[in-house]
């Protein structure tokens, strides 16, 4: 599946750079001369560089054009440690990876408000803020000129250096760095906090509905980034034993964006290949004399319109094109009650009991009431409907209780707790789930990570542990993929796990949102309006589903149009219309209530109008 | 006492000259809502083609006429192939680097023809100071601001009374409603970015004269330029402009006041503090979060 | 040239790989009002959309007044006499009414101004609420107003057909039953209209003739009293089993 | 000819990364103690700072047609391959790697940035590649901590030296005796600072005032302000045109006239583009071929129009020193390969404080000497200052300002 085209890529990458230093001997001349080796390890630099920004950029969706500053951050932070301090190599390093992982996670608080080009031009500011102290903190910096006399790098009283004296170490330990990098990105991208940030990134509302706190992982995602930015900046100081401002400058923002872009961003190879490939076609374009920065600009226009997707993004579209092809689709039957869908239903509150009681609830946007002085008692194990004609503030009322919005008066709580002002996340972790009236699913994950995505809030394992791939991690990861496929075949779409979400048609995309809703194993679910769309055999479907988790103990609160599947499936109704209740009270009841009939049907006083009823 | 008067005017052209760029960025925004990343070099070819064609012997008025023409067909361009198509999906990355590209084409082919070093771009009115005590201006700076000002009232009078202006106050407005009374969307905003490109060069022009004409007269300015929008909130002619000429004077002050060496980092900082404070910027209206 | 004023055959409208209408064949005859019904999500609007020019069909062929206009754009179809009134309105909020109305005859700007002026206080007869509130913003005015701002901009534009979608969307019943009279009133003018319509009675009560959509599928179509009689229409409608 | 070598090299890194089994071209034998006949170079050809290198280039270009002319160097010729590093550090640093280690080059010549020379220090020790600089002027690129330099060499100015020249000018000219200094926030600016001070202390009389800015900085009215209001009536000057050029608009809207004496970072554009502001500003430098020359400097001038197409007159020879020096350079070069004998870098350093050459910035004689301080080769007697008059840089001689009272 995907990040297999990378795959390949990368071990050739990494075999030809592992014999690289070599070649001289193979082909028995002076190659490569110091000049090349350089090259080559600064491009493994910035490979790692571009590799954090790219879990920033194609991972967490958000695009920074300050990197730059944060490279020069960690370039600082360790020549200034080995000038000033005398700190051993290792040391520096490592507070060269520390310090601009803690500035990135300032650098995330702005996402807490501003997004796209705001954010963009924040991470500018950021990055000629930074160029311009070091210029002018002389004293501190060394100003312009920069710092020199930089010690060399020793690890245990070894020297590193890039000759053949020393075995070209330190060649090999960036290339340890580079490939370390690697792994890092490939073993966060394949665990909950990689589905996270790009759950986040593609759908923010679903992502707070699964328990996720987006700020948190978008901290996360800058510090991350920020960190391995570090790291490569602490490497280049130690291989020029020279730093100035001059390296760090929005240009170089510029160019490490194009090398993952380039790459592909939100691939695995992609920022590695991006680099090497950039960096490779930046020494030809040298050749170009003074059309050189010109070729540089025709080149960045040709990536973006040719491979919009990037290299290695490109590539794994053909691949996974052919892949689809042959693989069979069957649309299993729903609801699917397999073995073990236990722990998913287990959750319930205690039956009999108030689960979500709203007192008054008004909700105001400006001028408008949406949600007027709504009073709703949803007992726990029942299906609570909630209807009433568009613009009714059904939704309103959804959002309100799932924490979108906060209610201008009038009080919520569930299980027995006000949860007034609770963010989503909070409330998705205490167990409401809910779907979206036009589904909000993560369209460019596949089904499967879909509804892993879910399960966001069961995993115990720690990051650390996680990124190691320790055996607590693996175990949740392994109970987490065999409970989604046992959602996947309870809504019968086992046959699309490996499709992206996005390419689903639209009924199965309402049955993975159940499916993902389902993963957060909640005791409260609020569906909104899950049968539009669906066919009369889905809507049947449904029907049994809903029911089948109500009988399990599960409440549900079910906001629809389609009054007889109401009719069909909830034990008491609410009817909403302009905010008001207008009616409360069993099915049946409802049924005949001609202030019902009217909103939804009209009362149309026309000549020659017959109102079914 | 006399040197702030001098801040003040110096501030209000330097200013001016945000504002005039700002200007051009909202003019893009509200019709694309993107932009043309490198405006700032499309500023330059106001003042360097000014410059050239005089050198070929075309009078100052024409020389910069036609710069200013052809920098409005520079703009159209950028809009067709560079923006139009990269601006489909929600994220800007696309024609932030697009633009960004060719900004390089542009400033990069600039410096190999022309050369890097700046030309003066003689006028009358940069040759004496009106002075005012201690202090003084040069007239060309004095029509910078008069230019900002009244580029904001044409602009505004632009786009209530004039058809295009308000068929481009529909589009910014919805695209799909305006293509739905009959309005050529796409080609609205080629003619808005135009006229931005048009606005650019024209603040080029004015301004080369007091600080020479060269390839790389607009990167700074033209990154300031654009976050000065931002911070505006890009909503309205009139903010922009009103931010682009604060934050001229309030380098100007922190230049005078604080330190010159810092001058962008205070100044940049006081921005990010902005957007931190006001999200959608000073005079940009919060829109609900739909769920 | 044939006397529909509008016909589809095998429309499909897709987002991606997902289709929202699965090849709908359509007619509306010159001078009649058909009325399209179903549940939402059916894909009414994506068809709407569709004929407007709003999207582009993925497959299929739409004529229009006698041509193929499949794949035209949304202000193309305008001039060809084809307006829609969008579902939400989309009136221009930041703009006075007067100037909607003006915007609604874009393309004869300039060029005939009388005509204009005449056609807006024909519209301006139809809906007088507006006349009071000529010079305010669109923004300020109810929906029920907006609703009859959206209209009135389609009217000034001369259409051959107007097309409306989901003109009852978050109207209180007293509205309706202003608006609906207006339409019919138009369409004995000899204005074609297409209706789509989430309160079938109203729908079925004003036109001629119905379709029924479900799933992007027509799955029933006739002469409106017939359909209103038909017990799937109501299944279809409330997602009903079909009663067998 | 930088062309091919570039994308021939890309080629080979390209494939060492690819297939790790490169079919070599112009290999070179794996100890390369014979160095090539040639001067590599890495100048600043292409960005804001193209005008410096085309200001070096021609230069050389036309010293090595002459010199191989008269049958070259141990009988070849001697070549340039000049490389292009837009005045970026890394880069400087990258070419430097190319010429000692790919191109083997017996010598090579520096740029105009002293960034670009201070970042070259270690890998031209590493490498013992020795290194001529024809413009940077920092203090630090020759003088190296604890006597450390062995490569570095320069034909060219030296900001400690130049200090005390400015001042002692400035001196002369001040009537209030405030003095104050105005310098670019790079490199060569704020390095000079410290070499100012102390030049100042010497002559015991404080700073008045000491003001930077940015490059393209387009004001300075606060600084000028702050200066006047200090007093200051004479400043010394490090920037280069374009900032010049701002600096004068801002003294001007002040009415604000002090006498001004750059170090010569202005060049003869600054006329162009200050126009009648430019009117008796004082530079120091090694050479001006504007104004009467010697007949061997007009020869050597008549060679490079008709070289260089370009140069119409010698208002276009951007930095006129420079282009001196780097003239003289080249000579001294060619003259320490052949009292070498041979083709060794070693032998080429030690025949470096041998060379006794007339040139037309100086007589070098000698032109180094082994300790660090005279790895400069122009003296402070050497050193000039220029005065614009008329749009003309000319020597302040040929001027009215020859001395204070402007």
């Amino acid at each position: 599946m995907r990040g297999r085209a990378g795959l390949v890529l990368l071990l050739l990458l990494a075999a030809a750079l592992a014999v690289f230093p070599w070649v001289g001997d193979v082909i028995g001349e002076r190659f490569p001369t110091s000049y090349e080796l350089r090259l080559v390890m600064r491009a493994m630099i910035l490979a790692i560089v571009a590799i954090g920004l790219n879990i920033l950029v194609g991972y967490a969706g958000l695009v920074s054009l300050g990197q730059a500053a944060l490279y020069g951050l960690g370039a600082h932070v360790a020549a200034l440690l080995a000038l000033r301090a005398g700190f051993p190599f290792m040391a520096a390093l490592a507070f060269s990876v520390l310090i601009p992982a803690a500035v990135g996670a300032m650098l995330a608080f702005p996402t807490v408000r501003v997004r796209g080009v705001y954010l963009a031009v924040i991470t500018i500011a950021f990055g000629l803020v930074f160029v311009n102290i070091l210029r002018e903190w002389v004293g501190f910096t060394g100003g312009a000129s920069g710092l020199v006399g930089i010690p060399r790098p020793t690890i245990l009283g070894e020297r590193l250096g890039a000759t053949r004296a020393l075995n070209f170490n330190y060649y090999y330990l960036i290339l340890l760095f580079l490939l370390a990098a690697v792994g890092v990105q490939a073993a966060l991208v394949r665990s909950r906090y990689g589905r996270a940030m790009r759950a986040a990134a593609q759908s923010e509302n679903a992502a707070r509905a699964l328990g996720i706190n987006v700020v948190a992982i978008r901290t996360l995602a800058f510090s991350i980034s920020a960190g391995f930015a570090g790291l490569g900046g602490a490497l280049f100081t130690n291989l020029a034993l020279f730093v100035n401002y001059e390296t760090f400058t929005f240009t170089t923002s510029i160019e490490l964006l194009l090398m993952v872009i380039l790459g592909g961003s939100g691939t695995l190879a992609g920022p590695v290949v991006g680099t090497a490939v950039l960096f490779s076609a930046t020494q030809f374009l040298q050749g170009l004399g003074q059309w050189q920065t010109f070729g540089y600009g025709v080149l960045l226009a040709l990536v973006l319109f040719v491979l919009p997707r990037g290299i290695v993004g490109s590539l794994q579209r053909l691949m996974h094109r052919s892949v689809a092809a042959e693989t069979s689709r069957e649309t299993g039957h729903w609801p699917n009650w397999v073995e073990g869908l236990g722990p998913v239903t287990a959750r319930h509150d205690d039956a009999g009991q108030s689960t979500l009681l709203a007192r008054d609830v008004t909700l105001r946007f400006g001028g408008l009431t949406a949600v007027n002085a709504v009073n709703m008692d949803v007992r726990a194990g029942t299906v609570h409907a909630l209807i009433g004609p568009n613009g009714a503030g059904k939704s309103s009322m959804l959002n309100v209780v799932s924490g979108f919005y906060r209610a201008t008066s009038g009080e919520v709580s569930v299980f027995g707790e006000n949860v007034g002002g609770l963010p989503p996340y909070v409330l998705a972790r205490r167990g409401i789930a809910r779907t979206f009236q036009n589904t909000e699913l993560f369209g460019q994950m596949t089904v499967l990570e879909n509804v892993l995505v879910g399960q966001h809030p069961h995993f115990r394992a720690t990051f650390a542990e996680t990124v190691l791939r320790l055996p607590r991690f693996r175990r949740e990861e392994r109970a987490a993929l065999a409970e989604a496929r046992r959602l996947l075949d309870f809504v019968g779409l086992s046959g699309f796990a490996g499709e992206e979400a996005r390419n689903l048609p639209f009924g199965h995309q309402r049955r993975l949102e159940i499916a993902r809703a389902l993963a957060l194993r909640p005791k409260l679910l609020l569906l909104d309006e899950p049968a539009a769309g669906l066919t009369h055999g889905e809507i049947e479907d449904l029907v049994a589903l809903i029911r089948g988790l109500a009988d399990r103990g599960m409440t549900v609160v079910l906001v629809e149009h389609h009054v007889d599947m109401i009719m069909a499936v909830s034990d008491r109704v609410t009817v909403l219309d302009y905010g008001e209740v207008i009616a409360d009270g069993p099915p049946s009841a409802i049924q005949s209530n001609p202030k019902v009939i009217e909103a939804y049907f009209g009362n149309a006083k026309l000549p020659g109008v017959a109102v079914p009823a | 006492m006399e040197a702030i008067v001098q801040y003040l005017l110096t501030g209000l052209s330097a200013g001016s000259v945000y504002g005039l760029i700002a200007l051009g960025f909202y003019v893009m925004w509200s019709a694309a809502k993107a932009v043309n990343f490198t405006y700032g070099d499309v500023f330059m070819l106001g003042g360097v083609g000014t410059v050239v064609l005089m050198e070929l012997g075309l009078p100052l008025p024409v020389a910069a006429a036609t710069a200013i023409a052809g920098a409005a067909v520079v703009g159209a361009i950028v809009e067709r192939v560079f923006v139009r198509p990269f601006n489909r999906e929600a994220n800007s990355i696309g024609w932030m680097l697009t633009t960004i590209a060719v900004g390089i084409m542009i400033e990069s082919s600039t410096t190999a023809t022309y050369g890097p070093l700046g030309r003066p771009l003689p006028t009358p009115l940069v040759e004496h100071p009106i002075r005012i005590g201690g202090s003084g201006i040069y007239p060309q700076e004095l029509l910078l601001p008069v230019a900002a000002i009244a580029a904001t009232f044409a602009l505004e009078f632009f786009y209530k009374r004039t058809v295009l202006g308000r068929a481009m106050r529909a589009v910014s407005f919805n695209r799909v409603a305006a293509g739905l009374v009959g309005i050529d969307a796409d080609r609205i905003t080629l003619l808005a970015f135009a006229i931005a490109g048009g606005l650019g060069a024209f603040a080029g022009f004015l301004v080369a004269p007091v600080v020479q004409a060269s390839a790389s007269m607009g990167v700074i300015v033209g990154l300031k330029g654009f976050m000065v929008a931002i911070i505006a909130g890009i909503a309205n002619a009139r903010g922009v402009v009103i931010v682009g000429i604060l934050y001229g004077v309030a380098e100007k002050l922190i230049e005078g006041f604080l330190s010159t060496a810092a001058r962008d980092a205070i100044g940049f900082t006081l921005m990010i503090l902005l957007l931190l404070l006001f999200p959608q910027g000073l005079f940009g209206r919060a829109e609900v979060r739909k769920v | 040239m044939s006397e529909a004023i509008l016909s589809l055959s095998g429309v499909r409208v897709a987002y991606g790989r997902i289709e929202a209408v699965r090849g709908v064949d359509l007619t509306v005859g010159r001078g009649a009002f058909v009325g399209v019904i179903g549940s939402n999500g059916a894909g009414k609007t994506s068809l709407m959309r569709a004929i407007s020019g709003v999207l582009r069909p993925a497959g299929g062929t739409i004529s229009f007044d006698g041509a193929d206009v499949t794949g035209q754009k949304s202000h193309q179809m305008v001039a060809r006499g084809l307006a829609m009134v969008p579902e939400g309105r989309m009136v221009f909020a930041d703009q006075s009414v007067r100037d909607n109305l003006v915007l609604g005859a874009y393309s004869r700007i300039g060029k005939d101004d009388a005509g204009i002026a005449a056609d807006i206080d024909k519209v301006l007869g139809l809906f007088p609420r507006l006349s009071e509130r000529i010079d305010q913003l669109a923004g300020t005015l109810s929906g029920g107003e907006q609703q009859m701002l959206a209209i009135a901009r389609g009217l000034v534009s001369r259409p051959k057909l107007l097309v409306i979608d989901e003109l009852s969307l978050g109207l209180a019943p007293k509205i309706l039953d202003l608006l609906f009279p207006v339409l019919t009133a138009l369409n004995k003018e000899g204005l074609s209209i297409l209706l789509v319509e989430q309160m079938a009675s109203y729908a079925l009560a004003v036109t001629e003739r119905t379709y029924v959509m479900e799933n992007g599928r027509v799955i029933l179509d006739g002469p409106s009293a017939q359909v209103a009689a038909d017990p799937r229409v109501l299944d279809a409608y409330l997602g009903r089993r079909g009663a067998a | 000819m930088a062309t091919d070598r570039f994308s021939g090299s890309g080629r080979r890194l390209l494939l060492g990364l690819v297939s790790a089994a490169a079919i070599g071209t112009a290999a070179l034998p794996a100890a390369a103690q014979r160095a090539q006949p040639c001067i590599g170079a890495s100048w600043e050809l292409t960005g804001p700072l193209a005008h410096t290198g085309m200001t070096i280039r021609i230069a050389v270009e036309t010293a090595l047609d002459e010199i191989n002319a008269a049958g070259g160097v141990l009988g070849q010729p001697l070549r340039l391959i000049a490389y292009d590093d837009v005045g970026e550090p890394a880069r400087a640093v990258d070419n430097a790697r190319r010429i000692g280690e790919r191109d083997n080059c017996i010598v090579m010549m520096g740029g105009f940035r002293t960034p670009n020379a201070i970042a070259l220090r270690d890998p031209l020790a590493e490498m013992e590649l020795p290194w001529m600089g024809v413009i940077s002027a920092g203090t630090g690129v020759i003088e190296h901590p604890n006597n450390a330099n062995k490569w570095m060499f320069r034909v060219s100015m030296k900001d400690r030296w130049v200090a005390p020249f400015l001042v002692e000018a400035a001196k002369a000219r001040s009537r209030s005796g405030k003095i104050a200094l105005v310098f670019e926030g790079t490199a060569w600016g704020q390095g000079a600072v410290p070499d100012v001070e102390r030049a100042m202390a010497a002559a015991n009389t404080p700073l008045a005032g000491k003001e930077t800015f940015n490059i393209a900085d387009q004001d300075m009215s606060a600084q000028m302000i702050r200066l006047r209001d200090a007093g200051v009536d004479t400043i010394i000057f490090y920037g280069v045109d374009r900032e010049a050029t701002n600096m004068l608009r801002s003294m001007d809207r002040l009415g604000y006239k002090p006498t001004i004496i750059s170090a010569w970072g202005i060049g003869v554009q600054f006329a162009r583009t200050a126009g009648p502001l430019a009117e008796g500003v004082l530079v120091a430098g090694t050479y001006t071929w504007m104004g009467d020359l010697p007949p061997r400097a007009a020869g050597v001038l008549q060679r490079i129009q008709a070289k260089f197409p370009q140069i119409a007159s010698a208002a276009d020879i951007p930095l006129p020193s420079g282009t001196a020096n780097a003239y003289d350079a080249t000579y001294i070069i060619a003259e320490a390969i052949k009292l070498a004998g041979r083709f060794d870098r070693d032998a080429f350093r030690q025949a470096l404080f041998r060379v006794n050459y007339e040139g037309i910035v100086a007589n070098y004689a000698p032109a180094f000497e082994p300790r660090q301080e005279r790895h400069d080769a122009i003296l402070p007697a050497s050193y000039k200052l220029f005065a614009f008059h008329n749009g003309a840089m000319l020597p302040v001689e040929q001027t009215p300002f020859r001395q204070a009272a402007r």
